[in-house]
């Protein structure tokens, strides 16, 4: 990598200060409408050549005023809404805004409830982080990985669909539990699929992880050091990857987190690679606790009474809980009537897109697709 | 059924009808030029079903259902569309420029085919330099690719075409040099004499070259521009590369030359190092199509399986990897040779 | 061992006068601070080795239409402890100190707290719009009581 | 398109020229039908269902449907979710590179009316419609791969429909 070095061009004369040959930056617009921009955000970006100097993310086009909608919607009819803010994980999502309301209004949930809600949303982290290698592997080239993680993903979108009756907003967490109990066979059909899908991330791995290319594409690519990591508040896999074993489920435990046992991996760089295997290595680990909750799953009501004029008492919370993609957070201001006051709602992507222009500098295009891939950043999270 | 006896055929009923000297040479030489044509078009044709089929099939899926028996016309329905696709050119483009680079994209496919010898006795122009007139025509592309990066006043062509001009240029030295190793042994430049020093399974210079015929393939890829070389249309980076402006029929000939490299330098793999025609049983220029065929699947199975390299690492690695290898491969074989004739000779 | 339920009275300690408890519904460590003070109040919490608050999770704003409040939650990784900081600005020109030098997060936040609620954000480094169309001349949205052309509020059943 | 966007009008002139153009037309027809390049362009949740679409199990290259990635080249532009004002110029400039004939699919609630943003939205265009011509409409929030695949066949038939001689005259059906 000892060609990696950065060439710096004189600003008067437009001379690399390299060979001497007049050189000249040019901007490029990459987005709104770009293959891997993974919707709709435009990153301006400096280049000298293939040398991207400079990265300037602009952000706001899927901004659909989420927080505004949701001050004029009665609580329960906020939930739905919920899931269009993060739709690769709307259970996380659910929950998050849930869970918030629960603890202004001091709702009880059943532990049945809790429990569905653990095993739903770790079956939609898998299906996240699926879609997560699949657009992974597509921004490198290779596009056979992201057939082979859409294709698995079928078999947990089915799952959801036959709990729920949605394939992708599931509206599924509602305010004291959850909306319904399991179909009769849930649980056989998802162990089935956790023992049929832990040999298919192994055949992932033999495609991607060891494959010379993918390994010289992304090793030592954009590394977020542990301090830039914390300082931007990077959260989930990309602060995990930087080394630090932060988990929410862990360390601000909420539901029932605390009955489960599993490991949390961690990388050691923060490169690009790193943040895959962190990846790789969680859906391991919600298997695990997918087959944890099946196994552990109380008998009892799913949901505690809610009533329809629910008006919880003045207050406000700060809730957060570990999406696919990091920390979500809401912030939930309630003034006593049935309507919220505020409904701040804080994503991941938004602090990992705005620590991009920091990583940056000096790296190939090409990496920049794959750094902006290893985030996994979906844009209404950022734009909300 | 030996096609070559057809041609003869032709010959000779052109000869009957009175046609002589030059003007025989003309009629017969249109003949085989529009006979051309039309086999690239429905090579082209196939080439591209055949690659949504397979890599349909590597993916778990079906491909072109709808068109005919498993799609086998969805080629022409696009080639039909597309013909129908309003012509555009933006404004700010090198207008000249920017129409020619498609044709010569198309015409450089074209002429190397000239040379490519399909069969016994079927090769439309047995030249004594076959093998040195395909390597320069082929190269042709990369100024056709240069031309579209330059003139769409497009950024992301640009890149495109520049990376290109880089890539094609840099993997065009070991490709040359894989083959000189053959050159040596064959003793000859002319295609036919090549396939006909290669009878018999054995005789096959692979065997010889194993070497040779692995920086061949490794390098034939970059020069297709195929996945993990196919940095100029890179869709996940450059939008489109070169291609990014072009519409209608103009961007039909930068997809179906791609195809019809790709075809071109299976067909010269095949020639120099699987025998060529060589085969049992079966017409000979069958035998040619069965192994240039596979060939192109090998390059599809490989451009559904890789991810794409960057564009420093893809330098590095012809600069620092191929080349000294394709050196290395070319004295061993000078060597080898010179010591057999000295021994045996 | 530094403690949740010694956060509020450490800082209360070293910012007398400036800085005063919050209760708040449901119970959680939170402190008013003074518009003016709140640079000093953070740069004291990134730096304090006691708390390790080195995480800003979240920035808000909140228009509580007598007056308006900016919220910062942060958070420590290693200790584990939170706090919520809140600071109350007039409804007309309220202004406030950017603290995207001491928490780089807060660098978008406070771009989203100016365009949407209007509230100056002093010394920021880039203070485009981040959100809004560059073209956006109607005010700022997230206020109550903003109206605008295209904006239709849903009848009450 | 040149000489195929003039010759149905000549041809209408010529005794038993009808009957060619009209066998020519449904040869174009079934072309243009057979071979609908989409716009690899996703705006909001509906784009994960398209993604759906094209993968593995419904697999959009059945109908001959593949992703380009450059407008230039695709034929059909599937808006797939909330379309906001800020984005709302970005679509007028992408639908005026495609190349005709191209065609518009809506798909689902936000792009056809603005969807759940209808309400209190002060930043969601209520309709794609209102800023580029829409063809087919595909309701659902979001649409499910297989309503998109029907849209897709609704669009097919009425590529199918098509006039050579509206076409050639310029007249855009409505």
């Amino acid at each position: 990598m000892d060609d990696e070095k950065y060439i710096e061009i004189d600003p008067v004369t437009g001379t690399s200060s390299d060979s001497g040959f007049p050189t000249e930056e040019f901007m490029v617009n990459m987005g709104p409408q770009h293959p891997s921009t993974h919707g709709v955000c435009r990153l301006l970006l400096t280049m000298d050549g293939e040398n991207v100097k400079h990265c300037q993310p602009h952000i706001g086009y899927l901004h659909r005023a989420i927080e505004k909608i949701c001050e004029n919607r009665k609580y329960q009819m906020i939930t739905p809404l919920m899931d269009r803010f993060e739709y690769l994980m709307s259970m996380a999502c659910g929950w998050l805004y849930c869970l918030g309301v629960e603890r202004i209004a001091e709702v009880e949930v059943p532990e049945r409830g809790e429990y569905l809600r653990v095993l739903m949303t770790e079956l939609n982290r898998i299906a996240s982080h699926l879609i997560f290698l699949a657009t992974f592997g597509l921004d490198l080239g290779a596009v056979t990985p992201f057939l082979y993680g859409l294709r698995d993903r079928e078999y947990i979108v089915d799952l959801f669909e036959e709990t729920s009756g949605q394939r992708l907003l599931y509206n599924y967490i509602r305010i004291g539990g959850v909306a319904k109990d399991l179909s009769v066979g849930f649980e056989k059909k998802c162990l089935k699929f956790i023992d049929y899908f832990l040999p298919i991330i192994d055949d992932y791995e033999d495609l991607l992880t060891n494959n010379p290319i993918f390994l010289t594409r992304t090793k030592n690519v954009g590394v977020l050091s542990r301090d830039l990591a914390l300082d931007y508040a990077a959260a989930g896999p990309v602060l995990r990857a930087s080394g630090i074993k932060w988990d929410l489920r862990r360390d601000d435990p909420y539901g029932c987190y605390d009955k489960f046992d599993f490991e949390i991996p961690t990388g050691e760089n923060g490169d690009t690679w790193d943040r895959y295997i962190v990846r790789i290595r969680e859906m391991r680990e919600s298997c695990s606790i997918v087959r944890q909750a099946i196994e552990g799953l109380p008998e009892g009501d799913f949901k505690a009474k809610v009533k329809p004029s629910f008006k919880p008492p003045a207050g406000e919370c700060y809730t957060r809980v570990e999406s696919a993609r990091g920390e979500m957070g809401a912030y939930i201001v309630s003034d006593g009537t049935n309507k919220p006051t505020r409904l701040k709602l804080r994503g991941a992507s938004y602090n990992h897109i705005m620590a991009l222009p920091e990583i940056c500098p000096g790296i190939k295009i090409a990496d920049l697709v794959a750094i902006f891939a290893s985030f996994d950043s979906i844009m209404p999270e950022v734009d909300r | 059924m030996e096609l070559g006896g057809l041609f003869k055929w032709i010959g000779e009923i052109l000869q009957s009808m009175g046609l002589s000297g030059a003007w025989l040479s003309l009629v017969a030489n249109t003949l085989v030029a529009a006979l051309l044509l039309g086999l690239l078009a429905v090579m082209a044709l196939f080439l591209v079903w055949w690659e949504r089929k397979v890599s349909a099939h590597i993916q778990d899926r079906l491909g072109p259902m709808r068109t005919g028996w498993h799609g086998a016309i969805q080629t022409l329905a696009d080639g039909l569309k597309l013909l129908q696709k309003e012509d555009i050119t933006p404004k700010g483009v090198d207008r000249p420029v920017f129409f020619w680079a498609p044709v010569v994209v198309y015409a450089a496919c074209f002429m190397a085919y000239v040379a490519i010898p399909w069969g016994k006795d079927l090769i439309p122009a047995d030249l004594n330099i076959g093998i040195l007139y395909i390597i320069a025509i082929t190269t042709f592309t990369v100024i056709s690719l240069l031309m579209a990066g330059w003139s769409s006043n497009n950024k992301w062509a640009l890149l495109g075409g520049m990376r290109s001009a880089a890539q094609i240029i840099s993997y065009e030295v070991p490709l040359t040099l894989s083959i000189l190793g053959v050159l040596i042994l064959a003793e000859s430049l002319s295609m036919q004499t090549i396939v006909q020093r290669q009878e018999g399974i054995f005789n096959w210079y692979i065997w010889r070259q194993p070497l040779g015929f692995v920086i061949y393939i490794i390098a034939a890829t970059a020069e297709a521009n195929r996945t993990p070389f196919d940095l100029p249309e890179a869709e996940q980076e450059l939008v489109a590369g070169f291609n990014v402006e072009y519409s209608g029929m103009k961007f039909a000939m930068f997809f179906l030359a791609e195809f019809l490299n790709m075809f071109t330098v299976s067909a010269i793999a095949t020639t120099l190092f699987l025998g060529g025609w060589n085969g049992p049983i079966l017409p000979s220029w069958m035998w040619f199509l069965i192994k240039t065929l596979f060939l192109v699947f090998v390059f599809m199975w490989i451009r559904w399986t890789y991810p794409r390299l960057r564009v420093d690492h893809l330098m590095e690695f012809a600069w620092k990897w191929l080349l000294p290898f394709a050196f290395l491969n070319l004295i061993l074989t000078g060597v080898g040779y010179y010591l057999w004739d000295v021994i045996f000779g | 061992m530094s403690s949740q339920s010694d956060v509020v009275p450490s800082i209360l300690k070293a910012f007398s006068g400036k800085v005063s408890e919050l209760e708040l519904n449901p119970p959680q460590s939170a402190i008013l601070v003074d518009a003016a003070a709140i640079r000093d109040v953070f740069e004291y919490l990134r730096k304090d080795t006691e708390f390790k608050f080195d995480y800003l999770s979240c920035l808000s704003g909140v228009d509580a239409v007598e007056h308006l409040e900016v919220v910062y939650h942060i958070f420590s990784t290693e200790t584990k402890c939170k706090l919520t900081v809140k600071v109350k600005l007039p409804p007309e020109n309220p202004e406030i100190d950017s603290i995207c030098d001491i928490y780089k997060a807060a660098n978008w936040y406070e771009r989203e707290l100016s365009e949407l609620y209007g509230i100056k954000v002093n010394v920021h480094p880039d203070m485009r719009l981040l959100l809004l169309p560059d073209d956006w001349d109607q005010g700022h949205p997230m206020r109550k009581g903003w109206t605008g052309d295209d904006f239709v509020v849903m009848p009450e059943k | 398109m040149g000489i195929v966007s003039k010759l149905p009008v000549y041809m209408e002139n010529v005794p038993g020229g009808g009957l060619v153009t009209t066998r020519l037309e449904q040869v174009l027809n079934w072309s243009r039908a057979s071979s609908l390049w989409y716009m690899l362009f996703g705006l909001a949740c509906c784009a994960i269902e398209m993604m759906c679409t094209g993968a593995s199990r419904f697999d959009f290259d059945r109908f001959g449907m593949i992703y380009r990635a450059s407008p230039r080249q695709s034929d059909l532009m599937l808006v797939t979710g909330t379309l906001t004002h800020k984005m709302a110029p970005r679509i007028k400039l992408l639908y005026d590179q495609m190349s005709s004939p191209k065609y518009v699919l809506a798909m689902g609630g936000c792009a056809t009316r603005g969807g759940p943003f209808y309400y209190d939205s002060y930043s969601v265009v209520k309709g794609v419609d209102l800023i580029i011509p829409v063809d087919i409409y595909v309701p659902g929030c979001p649409p499910r791969p297989e309503s998109l695949m029907e849209g897709c066949m609704k669009l097919m038939e009425k590529v199918k429909q098509e006039k050579l001689v509206d076409w050639s005259r310029d007249v855009k059906p409505e």
